[in-house]
């Protein structure tokens, strides 16, 4: 079990209805954690049209699940 | 020197650009976004643009860093709003300035265009319908 | 309403963007021309920008239409000056509000480049060794 | 004869020492009406890199001279 503190926004929030939650995960990485967490939540974004980010820098799916860090999954973005 | 921030107030682009002025500078190029009043047919009432604050603001600096790398400018700046917008606010603004103006217009189109592509931030829409909605764009097809 | 304008002294950038912004337009491209502190080589001190006046206006107008006719753009304007400039100022500036940023962009540079290119207009530099010019460019070789 | 006001620019003016006279030509066309000044003022710019305007509008070399009219050599710009 590892844990780590999951931040959600746009439409990740908005379906799991929070900004963020730490949780403990067997995931072997964080491709592993999304798939987790989309059937808990019912997120609609597939992994393939997200990126995802670690303690504030993108990351690769194929990583490890760090203790106690912050992972953030990003979503198509829309600014400009 | 910050060249990305994010703003959650209204700001004011004459010290911005003020800040970009160069003796050696000869041409200045600039790029706004505005928010509409329609988006793929629908009427827009307005929207909000929300980030995550600590990576846009690391992403938005190696996107100005890249652009004063690639392109033969002197200086380059981008401010993006978060928070509510009216329509006709202005939701992010580039300035590049440089020597001459093919790099100018170059490495303005540049920053906009990574800012929309890498940097995380999402606009939230409200229609005309009470209808809201995240944006969340497709990859462009192949 | 004029679109092009040649100004005798400085001029506020603010109320020329102001008069731009449309609630169908999402996107805003400006130009501007800065007096450099040199020119091919050579230290400039300061210069000064003489027009014929009548058909700089008409030919400027004539670039604006034809900016409006061939890009999908809202609205655009373009303000040149005549007189005596100092490094730094602004010697030119272009606004355009569009739709979208493919069309601000385009035709932004397209009036910079038609301006450049047609409206009589003539740059006189005075050099740090005392000597002064106008400019004649050459033609660019095919 | 045909009289005609004639309005100098930049290093023309500069060349002419003035800005403009009101002179009468026989020449046939624009051109020669150039050609003929060149050669009182010694400009040094060849009517190949010049346009021309008469009263307020582009004109062209072939035009023949209009009594009363106002005609500005146009050399090089060099605005923006």
């Amino acid at each position: 079990m590892t844990q780590v503190t999951v931040l959600y926004f746009a439409s990740l929030r908005d379906a799991a209805g929070m900004t963020s939650e730490t949780i403990g995960s067997d995931a072997s990485d964080l491709r592993g954690l999304y798939e987790t967490l989309q059937a808990r939540h019912g997120f609609v974004l597939p992994v393939g049209r997200l990126r995802v980010a670690v303690d504030g820098a993108f990351a690769r799916w194929e990583e490890p699940l760090r203790e106690g860090s912050e992972v953030a999954f990003i979503p198509p973005v829309s600014g400009g | 020197m910050k060249k990305f921030t994010l703003a959650e107030t209204p700001f004011d682009i004459a010290p911005l650009r003020a800040a970009l002025v160069r003796g050696e500078a000869g041409a200045f190029a600039s790029f706004e976004g505005w928010v509409r009043n329609h988006n793929e047919g629908r009427d827009v009432h307005g929207l909000r643009y929300e980030a995550y604050a600590a990576l846009a603001e690391a992403e938005g600096e190696r996107v100005l860093s890249e652009a004063l790398a690639k392109f033969e400018i002197a200086d380059a700046c981008c401010v993006h709003r978060v928070g509510d917008l009216a329509i006709g606010d202005m939701a992010v603004w580039v300035g590049v300035s440089a020597g001459h103006r093919d790099a100018a217009f170059a490495a303005c189109r540049f920053i906009i265009d990574e800012v929309k592509a890498r940097v995380p931030i999402w606009k939230h829409e409200r229609y005309a319908d009470g209808a809201a909605d995240w944006l969340h764009p497709e990859p462009p097809t192949a």
